[in-house]
């Protein structure tokens, strides 16, 4: 059994194999993998390899990018079967026997190939309460935060989400209860109830506890160890239950 | 053909920093009007605003002020901004940083005594950009994808815009023409205002850093429509982007500035350092000379094996380098390098359009309903944008076209009806590689980038960019030919490769055409036959036409230097100025 | 899928599926234990079918099962409820201690029933 | 709000079940390592108020805290609808709470 799935390789294409074997899944919610023999290159990420197939294998392969550098969170697929971003995941990491099998991300309804559709992640994001409302308006100064108060730290641990949906694909419990608000979506909760400029607390602690939210959340643990920036959903729902017990016992400071 | 029809008040193309702000004043200044967000990717997912790593620009701290950040983004853009944009962007960032953090939720970095941390950028006379560790861009446009996802506005996401629509009887915008990407069904959508928010992006090059949706797709409608393009020629290039070589989407993505500045080497293949012959500042001179030294080194032959040149940052410490880049180190380790020890090699890469629509400032255009904002305009930087100055036009600027819009809407714009010959038209193009035979579309798109980089590139004279026009009258006479395997349109990339480069051909023609025609250096462009900078006083900007059937008019037109001439200044404390 | 394949998910199922077993134990043990108030002679008769092998063997898993709920339970208060150290520190550690430490007891269990 | 509270009464319940089932698993160990007749533990149980007081606190501390369980499971694990889950649940609990109470007043030795 293995934590870490985030220690890169250093060595890229030592091992010798000339050619990759690349399964592709085709088709909808049903459909099935195509096999395909891509080039091994030293420089090679998931990504270019699923580009290498639609260049010169199948032109109408559906796939999603943008970025290409780990900020847009659109490239997010099950490789070799686990939930990963491809545009940085060298194919040295996850394919040392020269083997690929790469699918949509699981949890989420399937559009075509590799695309998903991500409307219900993102529903679900602004149904945990996970947006901002202030006090203050644009003609007024900014608030005044000290970097190093504890809520501000814990606001920072989990604010350079991506949004990717790698944690909502790794979760079981996003797949046994179609209610569950997911680990995304929850730590954005979390960021905002730490935001001391954050004017609706109580509305985003009533949504992130409420039927779906930080409750249904087990602790599997497979969201922190599968999210591509190292963000620990896990630690953000924690501090939620911890923070509903507080509010519970009339014990939480506003 | 069958095209879907749908109507609203506003439609935005494009969900940058310029889109979004836009759907989210709209509907502050009217909530009853029916906004219609339509994007070539997801919602907030794509564009270049998203990847904005170093920050925000604007005068913030006591010492600093607008003037001052008026002064330093005039003198950046050689005197070619248009001084009414940059002063209102300058003023407008103030506003639009605090409606960020006040409003929109964005929660920037702190000083130890809590107020706003603004850090210095390249070519400032004083720390101002605002920013959120070095990933700036997630930040703001996550808070403001989560203001805009709780609006009650529509949403076409994998929408690719094809055609601007004007109206039948010529008064002015009447739609936009778009493919549902997902089925491959036309759409139609009548509008009383339109925002072209589509975000430019240089692509065309060898090497660029943009995010993969962007092909300039705005400024090749904008052009067919009949708007005239601006400042075209100035291309920005960052001085270091990752090279990875030619299969790999990660080249041309950027090693950020700050590992220069804290003293990182560019060593070419020899591994010497070569900054000093260049510049007295070496490594820490500014992009556009940067990037012309290493241009220069690599077209003496003096590469890596990819052949770029090499940055170097082992002699600072690897833990050091660790700690202060955790991020570029993982990402260059992600993708097998190592950053912190080793020697990466690196490369200029095309990053930033200054030029675009003409736009005025309220966002308004010479077509009456059609708006523009962010880095599909411009006029706002001139020849050269200061480092964080981008994200700063595209936010302030797509709050004023979302007001502008509104306002037009409340005076009582119709919805007109549209010209069907250009639906068809529009229809016809995208249409065309279907009835052609499969070709080697991408090889072509690998001869364009290779013309652009070599002949329309860091480095310019009169010979290059007159092979650089044949060739791209080759390339665009090999598209016409090249045709796509099947018949399937839904989520199909290679069709959409097929259109971006239909795009990414006429904007390659614009920049050629006016880098041919502006005869001297600044900022940007650099002409080896025209080293020197022309004199000032005199200055004239590019702008270039379309006739409709693909040729181009261009011509220059002086810069009307309404607040400040060259070699004066509007600072009151012209001692500090000076330095 | 191999996203589950690391210790905290096992400790997950672990906790689950002894939490179960518990509580499809408890109500016939609870039963069993109402049977003195027919009198000590039936809890007698109980307490010697209880004395059974295979009934042995099953109360013994059910000490395990108790002692794994009990200590992957209190490792779950900890990490909902303790502060965490770093952003990967679910504790899990103590699901190894917390296996090991039902195993002891079983094996007490064991020892007294031998 | 009500799911909040079900989560946090199944975290207080575990609470008050830890140390009473370290508790419990001390005697049943000592109990079989000493092989008590029913004879002994029945007295043992009814010498003192103290242990059926105990036993009955954790009667319903597990009634409190298993069902919850047990609805997340039913709910995840099974097809069933969450009207039909929920009736599930809170009937276990009442029976685990009858069956339960029952036996505390068995073992107490009071109804004799
Ligand atoms: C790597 C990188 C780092 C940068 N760092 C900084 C920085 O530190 N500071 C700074 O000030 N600036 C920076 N910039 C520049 C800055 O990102 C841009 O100036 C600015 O964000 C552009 O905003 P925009 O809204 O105009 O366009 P974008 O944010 O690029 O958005 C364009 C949108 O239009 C959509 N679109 C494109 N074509 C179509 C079509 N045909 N139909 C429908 N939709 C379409 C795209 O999908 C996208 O949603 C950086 C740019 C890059 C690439
Ligand atoms: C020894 C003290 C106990 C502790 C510390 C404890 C702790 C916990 C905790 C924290 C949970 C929540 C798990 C989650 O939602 O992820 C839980 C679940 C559960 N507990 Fe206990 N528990 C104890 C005793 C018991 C007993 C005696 C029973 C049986 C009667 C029981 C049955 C269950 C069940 C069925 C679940 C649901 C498991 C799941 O949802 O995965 N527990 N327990
Ligand atoms: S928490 Fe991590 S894995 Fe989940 S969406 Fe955000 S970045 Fe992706
Ligand atoms: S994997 Fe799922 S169960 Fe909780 S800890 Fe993460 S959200
Ligand atoms: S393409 Fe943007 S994260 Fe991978």
């Amino acid at each position: 059994m293995s934590d870490t799935v985030q220690t890169p390789t250093a060595e890229p294409g030592g091992s010798g194999i000339k050619t990759l074997e690349v399964q592709i899944w085709r088709g909808g919610a049903e459909g099935a993998f195509e096999t395909f023999s891509v080039p091994r290159r030293d420089n090679q990420t998931v990504l270019d390899v699923v580009t290498e197939v639609q260049r010169h294998h199948v032109p109408d392969l559906a796939y999603r990018f943008a970025c290409r550098v780990g900020v847009c969170g659109s490239c997010a697929m099950t490789v070799n079967g686990t939930p990963r971003w491809t545009c940085r995941t060298h194919v040295g990491k996850v394919a040392g026997d020269g083997k690929l099998s790469i699918a949509p991300l699981r949890n989420l309804p399937v559009i075509r190939d590799l695309v998903t559709d991500m409307g219900e992640f993102f529903d679900k994001w602004t149904k945990a309460g996970g947006k901002f409302t202030g006090t203050r308006s644009r003609a007024e100064p900014m608030a005044e935060v000290d970097p190093t108060s504890r809520a501000r730290r814990n606001a920072d641990a989990g604010i350079e989400c991506i949004n990717c949906a790698v944690c909502y694909s790794a979760c079981d419990v996003v797949s046994w209860d179609k209610d569950y608000l997911g680990p995304a979506a929850l730590n954005r909760a979390w960021t905002l109830l730490n935001d001391s400029r954050h004017a609706a607390q109580n509305e985003t602690l009533a949504a992130a506890t409420a039927h779906g939210g930080c409750g249904s959340c087990h602790t599997q643990g497979s969201c922190m160890r599968a999210c591509p920036v190292g963000i620990s959903p896990t630690r953000s729902i924690a501090g939620i239950k911890r923070m509903s017990l507080l509010d519970f016992l009339g014990m939480r400071r506003s | 053909m069958h095209v879907e029809h749908h109507q609203t008040d506003i439609l935005i193309l494009g969900t940058g920093g310029a889109g979004l702000f836009a759907a989210l004043h709209a509907k502050q200044a009217n909530p009853d009007l029916n906004v219609t967000l339509a994007v070539k990717g997801l919602l907030g997912k794509c564009g270049c605003t998203r990847m904005v790593q170093g920050g925000y620009n604007v005068a913030l701290a006591a010492g600093d002020s607008i003037e001052r950040h008026f002064m330093d983004s005039i003198e950046g853009g050689k005197w070619l901004p248009r001084q009414d944009l940059a002063w209102r962007l300058v003023t407008g960032a103030v506003e639009r940083i605090r409606e960020l953090e006040n409003e929109v939720g964005c929660f920037f970095d702190r000083n130890p005594d809590g107020t706003l941390h603004q850090k210095a950028f390249a070519g400032q006379t004083f720390d101002r950009t605002v920013h959120k560790g070095d990933l700036t861009g997630i930040e703001i446009i996550n808070r403001l994808m989560e203001q805009v996802l709780a609006l009650d506005v529509d949403k076409l996401e994998e929408h690719r815009a094809i055609e601007l629509v004007p109206a039948a009887d010529g008064s002015g915008l009447a739609g936009v023409l778009l493919i549902d990407m997902r089925t491959g069904v036309y759409r139609f959508v009548q509008a009383r205002a339109v925002l072209l928010a589509t975000g430019g992006g240089p692509t065309m090059y060898r090497y660029h850093t943009p995010s993969g949706d962007k092909s300039c797709d705005g400024l090749a409608m904008a052009l067919r429509l009949g708007l005239a393009l601006r400042d075209m020629e100035m291309v920005q290039f960052h001085p270091t982007g990752l090279l990875g070589g030619p299969d790999t989407r990660m080249t041309g993505t950027v090693l950020e500035e700050g590992l220069r500045g804290a003293g990182g080497y560019l060593l070419n293949g020899a591994q010497e350092r070569f900054m000093a012959n260049y510049d007295p500042k070496g490594e820490r001179a500014t992009r556009d000379i940067v990037s012309r030294a290493i241009y220069a080194e690599m077209r003496a032959g003096r590469t890596t094996p990819m052949g770029g040149i090499y940055i170097s940052m082992g002699h600072l410490g690897r833990d050091k380098v660790a700690k202060s880049f955790p991020g570029m180190v993982k990402r260059c380790a992600d993708c097998g390098f190592d950053l912190a020890g080793g020697l990466v090699e690196v490369v200029p890469t095309a990053h930033y359009l200054m030029g675009g629509v003409e736009f005025e400032v309220d966002c308004s255009t010479a077509i009456p309903g059609l708006f523009a904002a962010g880095e599909d305009c411009g006029g706002v930087h001139g020849a050269n944008r200061l480092g964080g100055n981008g994200v700063a036009n595209s936010t302030v600027f797509g709050g004023i076209a979302g007001d502008s819009m509104a306002a037009f809407i409340a005076a009582g714009a119709p919805l007109r009806d549209p010209d069907k010959s250009v639906i068809d038209a529009g229809i016809a193009r995208a249409e065309r590689p279907f009835a052609l035979k499969p070709g080697d579309l991408h090889g072509l798109r690998d001869r364009l980038s290779d013309t652009m980089w070599d002949d329309v590139g860091i480095l310019r004279d009169a010979t290059g960019l007159a092979r650089g026009t044949e060739k791209l009258a080759d390339h665009r006479a090999e598209l016409a030919e090249t045709g796509l395997s099947g018949s399937s349109r839904a989520f199909n990339l290679t069709w959409h490769d097929w259109l971006n480069l239909d795009s990414l051909l006429t904007a390659s023609e614009v920049i050629t055409a006016s880098a041919q025609a502006r005869e001297d250096s600044r900022g940007a462009h650099f002409r080896e036959d025209f080293p020197e900078t022309g004199n000032l006083d005199s200055t004239r900007y590019t702008r270039v036409r379309g006739d409709g059937a693909g040729r181009l008019t261009i011509d220059t037109v002086p810069v009307d230097f309404s607040i400040v001439r060259p070699g004066e200044t509007i600072l009151k404390d012209a001692a500090t100025a000076a330095q | 899928m191999s996203a589950r394949r690391h210790r905290s998910y096992a400790a997950h199922l672990g906790h689950r599926l002894s939490g179960l077993a518990l509580a499809v134990f408890l109500p016939l043990h609870f039963l069993a234990l109402g049977l003195a108030l027919e009198g000590a002679d039936t809890f007698d008769r109980f307490l010697s079918f209880a004395e059974l092998p295979l009934v042995k063997a099953a109360e013994w898993g059910l000490v395990v099962f108790l002692g794994l709920h009990l200590f992957f339970g209190l490792r779950l208060l900890v990490v909902e409820f303790l502060p965490w150290s770093s952003d990967a520190d679910d504790r899990a550690g103590l699901i190894g201690w917390g296996t090991a430490g039902a195993l002891v007891l079983g094996g007490i269990f064991l020892w007294g029933v031998i | 709000m009500t799911e909040t509270r079900l989560f946090l009464l199944q975290r207080i319940s575990a609470l008050v079940l830890a140390p009473m089932v370290i508790l419990h698993l001390v005697v049943i160990l000592y109990a079989t390592r000493a092989g008590l007749s029913a004879e002994a533990i029945l007295a043992r149980t009814g010498s003192t108020p103290l242990w059926p007081v105990f036993y009955a606190l954790f009667v319903v501390a597990a009634a409190v805290h298993a069902p919850i369980g047990l609805r997340n499971i039913l709910r995840e694990w099974t097809p069933l609808s969450r009207g039909v889950t929920d009736w599930l649940s809170l009937g276990f609990g009442v029976v685990l709470l009858v069956l339960g109470l029952r036996a505390v007043w068995a073992v107490s030795g009071w109804a004799a």
